[in-house]
């Protein structure tokens, strides 16, 4: 029956990954991206929340929530800072794709250390450029090889935004130690894109509020900035978004959950309309703050640059219009 | 839960009022358009049917004796769709007490509800109640309405005129919004039901509009319109009556615009694919065939909305913000529908014969009426923003 | 060099055309709509003021102005009434097809005639539904052919815009008269989208005029609704707008007058422009008006609807972007 | 007439621009992004080269000695658009007066102009002037700055600070709004010359902005700082001196946010190209190809807008107006752009080694500063409605 409100169980989760991401990642947002890195100690106790790979399979150990249960954390912590959000999802898409192509060894061979090292990444190369590629143990290539070791990350400091995780290059040099079954990219992309909706959603609500409270405070012509009408409505519009795009995210998700015959429609509806959405209110929340927008006192314009990131990960804006429009899917498409 | 799968109940709803839509509406929508009006015999069997407006609130009534969970408010949000999906200007000519309920349920005694709703059952004929708000010199402004009130003896005589009024000139009584003192804003409103043949009280034009031609829009006039105490409804809560009303209203007004924004785009995509546009790689064909599917994308967004806020009214939850976003976001995903499914149509789109040109004419008013799409937004952005009262 | 005034014979023209345009169409703008048609005076009057084909050749004897000047000219026309100035051009997108694929002869066998009957009329048949189909004396097909008679109009009186020149259907008994060069059509429907556009700029600015003097005297929470943001920048935006539409049709028609290599770009990019622009200004102007831009009080209404015929006439929005964007053009895609 | 093509000299003036933006800005704009500036020695060049930034000023004095027609406005504009094209940053780094010359044009007297002016021209060095009108409580709404200007004796005394001032760490001088009295609005402006190393001037934090990095963006702090009477601009005319420096120098921003628009659609088309996205077929590739184009048109309107504000300006006709509207849209048009640019781009516009990715954050201040969006938009609605004073 059409309903809104989170079990009781992912209640807590969202709490608790709310108090995680509010008390020890949005103070030390700046310190992250100065040093292209979130720092172990916060890793560890990410680890230690049980958040690593929280929707992977629990009879091999993790958390195994519903993606539905995943997209209201993911919300939390993106929502405290997308880079840091990205950064600290050790599996990630990579994950995601051994997840979905792997044999039952595979699985276990490839995703079972993320239960005891806190400082093990893992790496999708998609393209030249691979968020984390600099740091990783694993990597997974859109052919569904997968390496350990044999290859080498270029870091690429000077980029675009999300902290630690930037688009680096990667250089394979070794052989695959395996390869995963020919669809579980494609599982795993759209499974993926579900997540980073959510997450999509989450840095909105941010940099809204964000926005939100400096037009409260801030005053010009003699009020409030946001008691003028071209503030207050764009504001609402701001809040109209998020509100649609995290509705049709869960949309997804619950439809993914579920099994449902749309559910790769759905994610990829959810993908487009929560990344445009993300630009919008990114953009919008610096336009607010205008020239504090603009300079690194406030968060807003880093998020602004980490949306453009997000949106060229995994299964990208235009990939996903497209097989909205035309269900077709080419993995050659999303790497470009 | 989070959950988007309609229950049992809610599915038949569904089911029922589609294939009503498709198979009695969608045949005469047409034709009804060209003749402004639906047939008499039509509307009668509407009636017979057991299809009403404003059904809403005796069916919550209903609910609350079976102190079953309250589903009323997702009931209507699904039906409204289907039956405007059908056709809008139906829709709003579906009989029964129509807006005017929603004030008479909140505002009226038990004595009231009985009075005014029985009018509806006591025959076969279609009858109609109608909500009086809107004067020709406040629309959004809703607060400054300049019909006043003023009690003589046992009555009260309100003079004034109101415009915009759906089902206003045929309708068995009219929940007329009225001002006991101009000065006093909205806490001097009162609300009455006054009864169609009162002496005083005139219909002034029907009015010729853009779209929903079927549906009647009357201009009411009041020259010393003598009314009993009797009907007064409420006391001073008439602007609040009028304001709660539209916590309910705008989720259905909103959930219409989806209706027929999603039948434009099915029959455009239909079209699309019988003149095999979906299949074509020209760019044109692809820009089609992307800007259908943006379209029904917004359109399930803003669905969405509606249900999250068909749902916290539902369940008690105060829900003015969200219920003016699901029509802010209903009404212009909507309209971007239409003008996206008769553009994808070209001139057959355009033709007087095509239910979609009729549509592009329907939909915009959706912006509009229910508090225009900068109303919304004052609702949305005052509960956003601390110390924010007014514009 | 970048200038912006019209010479002085311009401005003598679109003095005349404005003239004529707010005394003979826009104080009959409803009667001509009930009437589906422009009244015959009116058709006398436009004829004599030598605005008939005002940019067919002058050794025909038309007025032979640029394709500039003619812009500047449908603007004003277009600004009474769009639907009374898309019914006036008698010799319409068919009288170009006829100048751009005739030879001598044909030309002068075709497009004389126009300057001696001032109610003789031309249509063109793209599709099943084509303007001015009911009443013409001269059908040009798609595919070029030219039929003088057998054919019969069959009107619809029921559809969304535009006085007298409705979709209607044509019905083909008579064999073709004739037939132009091949590129002849595609020609005409370039140039005449440079005349739409104009036309969609004047019938936006009459639309933008409206709203604009309604914000001034409307009063909503005590004072002109004009005097709240939402509604005043709302205006500015629709003024910005017009405004680039109309710099952009005047270069698109200036590139084809010179011959320009880019004059075919040009010209779809004014279409796509003018068209949205059209849109947005005659959605938005009915939108500012509230109920009462809903009802044929005001005429509003009746331009937003006049506009989506507009749209779907000659080089429609769709085919003009495509083309911007592709520079494939098929004479099938406009028809759809 | 109606005429869209450019002069000999205006073309000359594009041709050299663009050779020299191309071939010496472009490849080291990176290095200076990342650097946070560009070298001494490419600056010292750039002025060898007779590049100056607010060299319209004398100009345009020099073209009225000609009493030649006035073109140095739509020069500013092509001239602008083509050393953004090369690097935002850039433009804004040319050695020069900068935006600190229209005001000392507009207000200054013959001997302050000769004085301010042969600074720029006194040695090979890159000299800057800069223009100090925002503070930390007054971006949008300059009439309520609140760094104030007492009379002492021969002098001024100012206190206050400025920030956002481009190039305001190295100028030479900065032209410094300060108000006589806060309480009385826009007519206690003045405005005054503050030269380099005058007591109680300092720089405050050099800011690190999301993008326009190699741009140097200071925080100015006046406290007691006392300044000549000979270095006060004008009389009562501060607030006017400031607003009419907007007229001409808001095109010129315009048509720098048209040239990294363009650039960046350049750039990305090009990358499309070569990857064959725009000869393919599949959806995906027709919408990029569409929004490049889109995009494309949207940077064309901007451009024609901008040629109007500045042949307007040349003309001597008022152009406030249409000055904030080729502001606005070019802001708009060139951030969807970037957007677009990047966007299809992929992965690969995401990286630190893509101009794209640079344009991406250099873009969004242009909807920003010389006059947020909304400011425009209050400054055309002003000019449309009778009676609108302000909101």
């Amino acid at each position: 029956m059409i309903a809104f409100s989170p079990e009781e169980d992912e209640q807590l989760l969202v709490d608790s990954a709310r108090a995680f991401a509010q008390t020890r990642l949005r103070p030390r947002l700046r310190a992250f991206e100065e040093a292209r890195g979130v720092a172990d100690d916060v890793r560890r106790a990410f680890h230690e929340l049980g958040l690593v790979g929280m929707d992977l399979p629990a009879e091999l150990g993790f958390a195994g929530v519903s993606l539905t249960t995943r997209a209201l954390a993911e919300e939390e912590l993106a929502a405290a800072d997308l880079g840091a959000c990205v950064a600290l999802d050790a599996t990630g898409l990579a994950g995601e794709a051994i997840r979905a192509g792997g044999t039952p060894e595979q699985r276990k061979r490839w995703l079972s250390p993320f239960l005891d090292d806190p400082l093990r990444r893992a790496a999708m190369k998609l393209d030249d450029a691979v968020l984390g590629g600099a740091r990783a143990q694993l990597l997974v290539t859109a052919d569904g090889s997968v390496y350990e070791g044999g290859f080498t990350g270029v870091e690429d400091r000077d980029v675009l935004g999300i902290a630690e995780l930037p688009p680096a290059k990667v250089n394979i040099s070794g052989a695959a130690s395996g390869k995963l079954a020919s669809d579980g990219v494609r599982s795993a992309l759209f499974r993926y894109a579900g997540v980073n909706a959510a997450r999509a959603v989450g840095c909105a609500r941010a940099a809204f509020e964000h926005a939100r409270r400096y037009a409260e405070e801030r005053t010009a012509f003699g009020k409030p900035i946001g008691h003028f009408q071209a503030i207050a409505f764009l504001l609402a519009d701001m809040a109209m978004e998020i509100d649609g795009a995290r509705l049709l995210t869960w949309r997804a998700c619950r439809a993914l959950d579920r099994g449902a015959a749309d559910a790769e429609r759905s994610l990829a509806q959810a993908a487009a309309q929560a990344r445009d959405m993300l630009a919008f209110v990114t953009s919008n929340a610096v336009q607010i703050l205008g020239g504090a927008g603009y300079v690194q006192d406030h968060p807003v314009e880093k998020w602004m640059r980490d949306a453009r990131v997000l949106a060229a990960y995994g299964l990208t804006a235009d990939a996903a219009r497209a097989f909205a429009a035309s269900g077709e899917f080419e993995i050659g498409e999303v790497v470009s | 839960m989070i959950d988007f799968e309609l229950d049992e109940t809610l599915q038949g709803v569904r089911d029922m009022l589609h294939w009503f839509a498709e198979s009695e509406v969608r045949p005469v929508a047409l034709a009804a358009d060209r003749a402004h009006a639906f047939p008499d015999a039509f509307l009668r069997k509407v009636k017979e049917m057991g299809i009403s407006m404003g059904a809403l609130s005796r069916a919550e009534d209903e609910q609350k004796q079976r102190k079953g969970p309250k589903t009323v408010n997702r009931v209507a949000a699904i039906a409204s769709e289907e039956l405007a999906w059908g056709d809008g200007a139906f829709m709003l000519s579906v009989p029964g007490p129509g807006l005017g309920g929603p004030p008479v349920q909140f505002l009226g005694t038990p004595e009231q509800k009985e009075r005014f709703f029985t009018v509806f059952t006591k025959d076969a004929e279609a009858r109609y109640g109608a909500y009086g708000l809107t004067e020709p010199g406040a629309g959004s402004d809703v607060a400054s309405i300049r019909t006043t009130c003023r009690r003589e003896g046992p009555d009260w005589i309100l003079d004034g005129a109101k415009c915009f009024i759906t089902n206003g000139g045929r309708a068995e009584w009219v929940v007329i919004f009225a001002t006991s003192d101009p000065s006093r804003g909205r806490e001097a409103h009162r609300a009455f039901v006054v009864e169609k043949g009162t002496p005083g009280f005139r219909v002034g034009k029907i009015e010729k509009k853009m779209g929903l031609r079927a549906s009647e829009t009357a201009e009411l006039i009041l020259e010393g319109c003598r009314v009993p105490d009797a009907n007064a409804l409420g006391t001073n809560e008439g602007f609040l009556g009028a304001m709660k009303t539209f916590d309910t209203t705008r989720p259905m007004v909103a959930a219409m615009a989806v209706g027929i924004g999603r039948a434009a785009i099915e029959r455009s995509t239909q079209f699309a694919r019988d003149s095999g546009l979906l299949k074509a790689t020209s760019m044109r064909a692809r820009l089609i065939a992307d800007q259908l599917a943006t379209a029904e994308r917004k359109l399930e967004v803003a669905r969405l909305l509606i249900w999250r806020a068909s749902w916290m009214a539902d369940e008690g939850k105060p829900n003015a913000r969200e219920a003016s976003m699901c029509k802010a976001y209903a009404a212009q995903s909507a309209l971007e529908a239409c003008t996206v499914a008769i553009t994808a149509m070209g001139a057959a789109g355009c033709a007087g014969d095509s239910l979609v040109e009729k549509w592009f004419r329907d939909i915009k008013v959706f912006d509009i009426f229910e508090g225009t799409g900068q109303i919304q937004r004052i609702v949305i952005s005052k509960r956003l923003l601390e110390g924010l009262k007014g514009f």
